[in-house]
């Protein structure tokens, strides 16, 4: 075994592990709000790993790749790295859109010790 | 015309960033873009600046106006990623040991980061999303309170101490990127 | 049979596809509405990481721009369902 | 081991995982969880167009199912009630 494949099992490893905790998560939690921060959280981070895993394999296929074959990888980095980029600007929105749409339909946060909104209301 | 130019260079950049490895030269250098892809980028980057320049004029972001911060924004940028992921792998720990063990109490608490544009708003907001034990619920538009679920709820007496205890460092670097 | 970098990232899409399915009873057993778009989300971002994956083992790059249009047309989905549950005011009902 | 066995695998559970969606699209009382589960299951499918390796038919799955057809639902149950009744 030769170190790129060291590396990915290293990666994907910690991937697997959070984006597995992310999805118990969903079935642990008492309530929304708390679900939120178990799949937003753990699954985001968990994908970052995995996109960087693939980023790690395309550029070392770029240095072992002959000379035609060697476009294609960079196109492979950039294109992953711009996914990246769409995840981590999208992901956290749609929770916060999520969330305000739960506590705006009138869904209580459950075992709560202090909720603030609803003196607002 | 600041506004434009933002526009600008951030649509080169990215139809840039999606037509890597089109050119057809030798080592690195010379298969990242070809001519006629330049070209393109150019021109397609200055029709869309012109189109999107009526909409996202009208928002309160003060940094759009101001050339010198302008340019210190995207290396502010660069510095405050690696505070911003250190606390996001801490977020990411402490959310799996609350996964393992179950032990929440959670509540929603309001705090008043004292932010002035809409830009370090959203800046804020998100990076509390994505950061320990903390998720955006709501925000008061006119006096920029931002109402936050917290999954492990700690006694604080001051609001700076709440301040402090949510969200760390991150207004202040909110502050020094965008305003 | 050898081991390399494709096999790990298709370990990878395996363990993904694993959590694809333990969210699904997210959506089936979720007492109310916000807690089915919350597992569809969870889905959502799943996907995006399991089309970067097997694209890469494919070694094909169309696989990945499949991904980037994905995730910000699933996007647009939650938040038009959120609009939607701002707008109504109820409870969400239970099944 | 043989590795084309765990790329069947994923797709079996994928499959699986449109079946079951798509049960629930039925099963559901709530019109608003019962568009959830179709564009739960509207995405498995270009997932499983993507894994066939077609992909000009899962971007359009991708823009039609995830994206335009959960939008007109939720019109069409703006105009409602919000519960089925039988």
């Amino acid at each position: 075994m030769d170190a790129i494949t060291i590396a990915m099992i290293v990666l994907i490893a910690i991937s697997a592990i959070f984006v597995l905790l992310g999805a118990i998560g969903l079935h642990r939690f008492p309530d929304v709000y708390t679900r939120l921060h178990a799949a937003t959280k753990a699954t985001t981070f968990g994908t970052i790993f995995l996109a960087v895993a693939v980023i790690a394999h395309g550029v070392y296929s770029y240095t072992k790749a002959g000379a035609p074959d060697q476009p294609a990888y960079i196109v492979l980095v950039a294109h992953t790295i711009v996914a990246l980029i769409m995840l981590l600007l999208t992901n956290p929105t749609g929770a916060h859109a999520i969330a305000r749409a739960a506590r705006r339909s009138g869904i209580e946060p459950e075992r709560a010790v202090i909720d603030d909104t609803r003196e607002v209301r | 015309m600041i506004t434009f130019l933002v526009l600008f260079v951030s649509m080169l950049l990215l139809y840039l960033l999606l037509v890597a490895g089109s050119g057809g030269g030798d080592g690195l250098l010379g298969q990242l873009f070809s001519y006629q892809e330049i070209g393109a980028a150019i021109v397609l980057a200055i029709l869309t600046a012109a189109i999107a320049r009526a909409m996202l004029g009208k928002a309160k972001n003060r940094v759009m106006n101001n050339p010198g911060k302008l340019l210190k924004a995207p290396f502010m940028f660069i510095v405050f990623l690696f505070p911003f992921f250190y606390a996001m792998a801490e977020a990411n720990l402490d959310v799996a040991y609350r996964v393992i063990t179950g032990r929440i109490r959670p509540g929603i608490v309001r705090i008043r980061p004292k932010l002035k544009t809409d830009l370090g708003r959203t800046m804020l907001a998100n990076s509390i999303t994505l950061t320990p034990g903390t998720l955006t619920v709501d925000i008061d538009e006119k006096s920029g309170d931002l109402f936050i679920h917290w999954i492990n709820v700690k006694d604080t007496k001051t609001d700076d101490e709440r301040i402090k205890a949510v969200c760390g460092s991150f207004p202040a670097w909110a502050r020094r990127v965008v305003e | 049979m050898t081991f390399g970098p494709s096999e790990v990232l298709l370990i990878g899409a395996g363990v993904l596809s694993l959590g694809i399915l333990i969210s699904l009873f997210r959506i089936l057993l979720g007492p109310t509405s916000a807690d089915r778009v919350v597992a569809m989300d969870t889905i959502n971002t799943l996907v995006v990481g399991l089309m970067i994956a097997l694209g890469a083992f494919y070694r094909q790059v169309v696989f990945i721009d499949i991904a980037i249009v994905y995730a910000i047309l699933s996007f647009v989905t939650t938040i038009f369902i959120a609009r939607y549950m701002e707008q109504s005011r109820e409870k969400g009902g239970s099944d | 081991m043989d590795w084309s066995l765990l790329y069947d695998a994923i797709h079996v559970v994928i499959l699986l995982g449109i079946v079951a969606a798509s049960v629930l699209v039925v099963r559901m009382k709530d019109l608003v969880s019962a568009a959830v589960a179709l564009a739960a299951a509207s995405l498995l499918l270009s997932l499983e167009f993507f894994i066939l390796q077609a992909p000009d038919v899962a971007i359009a799955e991708a823009a039609v199912g995830a994206g335009l057809t959960t939008a007109i639902y939720i019109f069409a149950i703006k105009g409602t009630r919000r519960r089925e009744e039988y």
